[in-house]
């Protein structure tokens, strides 16, 4: 009958409007996030090998990385996101050999000022020259005493053969 | 409490009177105080009802509506009025400025002027006239040439599209909606509202008249502009009709008198079908005025009801459904009062 | 004599029923049609163009942005055409999820057809339900693969990681409370009247002119042609699952609309077999053992799969080194659009947002 | 796949035809009678896919084609010079060409001869050069 599915759909939204919300009320109410969440990111320093896999596998150019080596060690100055081109795609993080890269649950990643936008998780300045050399040199002895102690154990094993 | 508002106008008339100046002048002062009661009443009811859709649009779209600003989200609609009354006005190129600004200004008359007959309650129509329901229908149909003034100053093809739509619209529906009050007046002999009123006191009209109050009820909601009759504003199709270039307050405007024409069909129809101030089942210890809002806010639910339901329907459609099934229905709903009352009449009823 | 003259309306690029940046002249005889003339490019990001500019694999996210409403979809597509060009078998267990997260996504897609066709036909509260489920949807996608709508989870040899433990009661519970949503819609939406009315009989296309004009997905399916590539040309494992192809008859708006409602149904029910002879797998990999960097052979591929808005597919030319020579893609919508004037002469402004809505674009598509 | 048996039942009928891998290649003045009968002889009433793509020193255009609703697909590719950079427009064979083909000319600046509407479609109309040939070049975004 003509008419029939009007009522139908009052009734539809008369019963909806006795039904429990799904709004979720969300500064007071905390959404629970997932575990694989592609929040903002986070870098553990230590672990990070600076090897450049994650600037490599990035598709949009996000990751600006900058390095210096110290006594033939790399080490991270400058871990800087540009986070406004970020696809949020996660190859970065996959592609980390050390799992140094993750994300955080962090989604509020909105700034006022553009400068503020990129996401900088490593800033350090280089080391000075005094500070490299002593490293450098302490190194090099390290180096040489590794080198030497192995030449006095190879002897002996070679003697020992 | 029944006759609360009677004897505080009473008693302003007395305190006026003291003063020993001429009657008309009372009179004057009277009227005043009356037109500026309703408008309160008026705006802070569309205040109101803003409030009152969004809940019952979010209740029904399963969340919570505004619940951010003020207690339970109260005070939304305040905030948002100030925020357009801070807002600024752009009137568009090409525009033609008096009529433009003119629209916004005009379109709260006529909802006002009609609510001065409306009988709030026994003895509470600020003007109790004898042609009440004529006085109604020929008002309200003025607000027609506002949108339409509204949309052709806008210079705006939306705007214009709107505008012919709802000229086209009223027009068309203003007809059954006469006809279908006809039926309620044939039965009562009057136009007098208050006495309409009275002559419910055994039946409410909607009972007697129950396809009139359909047909009414229809041509409300198409006359209000409201969904599923939206097309004037049809924001999926011309925007927003006539208010598409409107900013800031002009835009408050329309969207408020949208709601007072709600509120006035509403009340309307509780006079006219719903027996207006009458308590049903004896249930005096409700105050009259007090059953008289919770009839409109039961028509006003409704609406709001079948705003969150339905589509909207075309403009053809719309037509083709006012012309060839609305006016034929109120003409043989006339007809059959008419031959029902001599019926009676001659039965001895 | 009274003269009338046709007058122009720009409906668009801002407009809230173009769903998207997508401008129509209309040229109108009062509010009726003469001619619709659609101007797409707004949202043109040359994505074809940044492909070639990337590795195979980084060329996944950029798919996601096509139709963005059905991500995964697209993902689909791009990595079975590389997969076809170099003949990579992938694990039995990414098969599956592939095809549980795609028909997902397809819902997911069909929700916001149905949803805002309601809306476009003002019908707000049939705009809201629909989006409610496809926010459960969401939810799974952000479990699955971290992102709610851009989820560039496939990879070229399988998915990047095993669906996690917490989304299997998720999709069961969905599963279990989808066909009693779909109820609600149909209750709602297809059977009022007035919205019946509006789209009954209106903008037909024939089923002749809609295999002429390339026209596919739910739109020609609508028309009446059982042509669904699920069926007709199964890709990844579709034909192990037990699901029928809705058609419509006489190729109007409501056939459409109709259609999108009952597939979500039959989408459902592929879900459904999936999962279970998902759980029955032994688990195991997910990726298939593809070198880190990838170089197809010399050659090319045109692979289509059906999208959620018709017939998606990848045309992939390699030239041995590791980013694509070219990559092509064939959007539904961009085709789908084609017709719009043609459907819409004669009609009323009203129906053109009908039609249009009935068509089911996604602008990200149609300006690729 | 059945695309394979009509190259050869139709490689006898087309000189130039040169089978490779179900893909029929045809030169573009006698690509639309090969359309023509495509369609009304073997059926392959959908034009699914059309698209070109810059080798260099010449264009290929390359049209895929299906049987609705069997679903059987078959590519045809046409070569064409990229000084004269012309091909006979298919629209009279399938209209849906229309858009397809002014998207190629749009991003690759092949002209379609007999195209009723042949103008940009993606991008502006004041846009120079056409970007998805292998030489444009163009200098901006956000690296300057």
């Amino acid at each position: 009958m003509f008419g029939s599915g009007l009522l139908k759909g009052l009734a539809i939204t008369w019963k909806e409007m006795l039904t429990p919300k799904v709004t979720i009320q969300y500064p007071d109410e905390i959404y629970s996030l997932p575990d694989r969440f592609h929040g903002r990111f986070k870098l553990d320093k230590d672990a990070c090998i600076s090897c450049g896999m994650c600037v490599r596998a990035c598709p949009n150019n996000v990751i600006k990385m900058e390095t210096e080596t110290v006594a033939r060690k790399k080490r991270l100055l400058k871990y800087v996101m540009d986070i406004k081109y970020c696809l949020f795609c996660g190859f970065c993080v996959e592609s980390c050999p050390k799992n140094a890269l993750g994300y955080e649950k962090d989604f509020e990643l909105a700034q006022y000022k553009l400068d503020k936008v990129p996401l900088v998780l490593v800033d350090e300045e280089p080391l000075p020259p005094e500070e490299k050399e002593r490293l450098e040199a302490e190194a090099a002895q390290k180096i040489a005493a590794a080198k030497a102690k192995k030449e006095a154990s190879g002897g002996k094993d070679k003697g020992g053969e | 409490m029944e006759n609360i508002f009677v004897n505080i106008s009473g008693s302003i008339r007395e305190l006026i009177g003291v003063l020993g100046l001429p009657p008309l002048f009372n009179e004057a002062v009277m009227i005043t105080v009356k037109v500026t009661g309703i408008l309160l009443f008026i705006v802070l009811n569309a205040l109101w009802l803003v409030y009152m859709e969004r809940k019952v649009a979010g209740y029904i779209q399963c969340r919570y509506g505004p619940n951010r600003v003020g207690p339970k989200g109260l005070l939304q609609t305040a905030a948002d009025i100030s925020k357009l009354i801070s807002k600024e006005i752009i009137i568009p190129s090409g525009a033609d400025k008096i009529l433009f600004l003119l629209a916004p200004v005009l379109i709260f008359t006529p909802p006002l002027m009609v609510f001065m007959v409306v009988p709030f309650g026994q003895n509470m129509a600020a003007v109790d006239l004898n042609i009440g329901v004529f006085y109604f229908l020929a008002v309200a149909s003025l607000s027609t040439v506002i949108f339409w003034i509204a949309g052709w100053a806008s210079n705006n093809k939306y705007s214009l599209l709107g505008g012919m739509r709802v000229v086209a619209q009223m027009i068309s529906y203003e007809l059954p909606m006469v006809l279908a009050v006809l039926g309620v007046v044939m039965i009562t002999g009057t136009l007098n509202m208050s006495d309409i009123v009275r002559a419910q006191e055994n039946l409410w009209f909607i009972f007697a008249q129950p396809v009139a109050f359909l047909i009414y009820f229809i041509a409300g909601v198409a006359e209000c502009n409201r969904v599923p009759f939206d097309l004037t504003e049809g924001e999926s199709e011309i925007v927003a009709g006539p208010f598409t270039e409107y900013s800031g307050m002009g835009f408050a405007l329309f969207f408020l008198a949208e709601y007072t024409n709600v509120m006035l069909v509403s009340f309307m129809a509780a006079t006219l079908f719903l027996g207006g101030w009458l308590a049903p089942f004896g249930l005096t210890i409700i105050p009259g005025w007090a059953w008289m809002l919770i009839k409109v806010y039961i028509m006003i639910f409704l609406f709001m009801w079948l705003r969150w339901t339905y589509p909207r329907v075309r403009v053809d459609q719309l037509m083709g459904f006012g012309w060839k099934v609305l006016v034929p229905l109120s003409l043989a709903n006339i007809f059959i009062t008419g031959v029902a009352i001599k019926v009676l009449d001659k039965m001895g009823w | 004599m009274l003269r009338t003259e046709e007058f122009t309306l720009n409906m668009g690029p801002q407009h809230p029923a173009t769903h998207g940046v997508l401008r129509l002249i209309l040229h109108l005889d009062g509010e009726t049609i003469v001619k619709v003339e659609p101007v797409v490019g707004y949202l043109h990001r040359g994505i074809e163009k940044l492909a070639e500019a990337r590795t195979y694999t980084q060329v996944i996210p950029y798919t996601d942005r096509l139709d963005y409403l059905a991500a995964m979809l697209n993902n689909l597509g791009y990595v079975q055409a590389v997969e076809k060009l170099m003949g990579i078998e992938i694990p039995e267990r990414a098969e599956y999820i592939r095809i549980i997260v795609s028909e997902m996504s397809r819902i997911a897609s069909h929700c916001i057809a149905v949803g805002t066709y309601a809306l476009d036909l003002g019908g707000f509260t049939g705009f809201m339900y629909p989006f409610r489920e496809r926010e459960k949807l969401m939810d799974m996608f952000e479990m699955i693969s971290g992102s709610r709508m851009t989820h560039s989870y496939m990879r070229i040899g399988g998915v990047a990681a095993d669906l996690p433990e917490e989304f299997y009661p998720a999709i069961k519970k969905f599963l279990k409370e989808f066909p009693s949503c779909v109820d609600e819609y149909d209750g709602l939406i297809t059977g009022n009247e007035i919205f019946q009315a509006r789209t009954k009989g209106v903008g037909v296309l024939s089923q002749e002119k809609a295999v002429q004009y390339s026209i596919s997905g739910p739109t020609l399916r609508g028309s009446g042609v059982n042509y669904d590539l699920r069926k007709a040309r199964p890709y990844g494992i579709y034909d192990r699952f037990d699901f029928e192809v809705p058609v419509g008859e006489k190729g109007d708006c409501f056939d459409r609309y109709y259609c999108r409602i009952q597939e979500m149904r039959q989408s459902h029910r592929i879900i459904e077999q999936a999962l279970e002879q998902l759980e029955e797998l032994p688990g195991g990999p997910v990726m298939a053992k593809v070198p880190k960097v990838l170089k197809p052979p010399k050659g090319e591929v045109y692979h289509e799969i059906e999208g959620a808005k018709g017939i998606l597919g990848y045309y992939v030319v390699s030239d041995g080194t590791t980013k694509p020579y070219r990559v092509h893609i064939r959007r539904p919508s961009f085709i789908n659009l084609d017709l719009l004037d043609e459907m819409c002469r004669g009609w009323k402004i009203a129906d053109v947002v009908a039609i249009l809505g009935s068509i089911d674009i996604v602008l990200g598509e149609v300006d690729c | 796949m059945e695309s394979n048996k009509v190259a050869e039942q139709l490689q006898e009928y087309f000189q130039s035809i040169g089978n490779n891998r179900k893909v029929l290649t045809v030169s573009p003045d006698e690509l639309i009678p090969l359309m023509y009968r495509l369609r009304d002889e073997y059926e392959f009433n959908y034009l699914t896919d059309e698209t070109a793509v810059d080798y260099g020193d010449y264009f290929e255009v390359i049209y895929n084609l299906s049987r609705v609703p069997q679903g059987d697909i078959l590519m045809v590719k046409t070569k064409v010079d990229k000084e004269k950079a012309e091909v006979p427009s298919v629209f009279e064979v399938w209209p849906g060409a229309i858009w397809f083909e002014r998207e190629i000319f749009d991003l690759l600046g092949i002209k379609f001869t007999n195209h009723p509407d042949l103008r940009r479609i993606l991008l502006d109309d004041s846009f120079e050069g056409h970007p998805l040939r292998k030489d444009f070049q163009w200098v901006g975004g956000r690296e300057v």
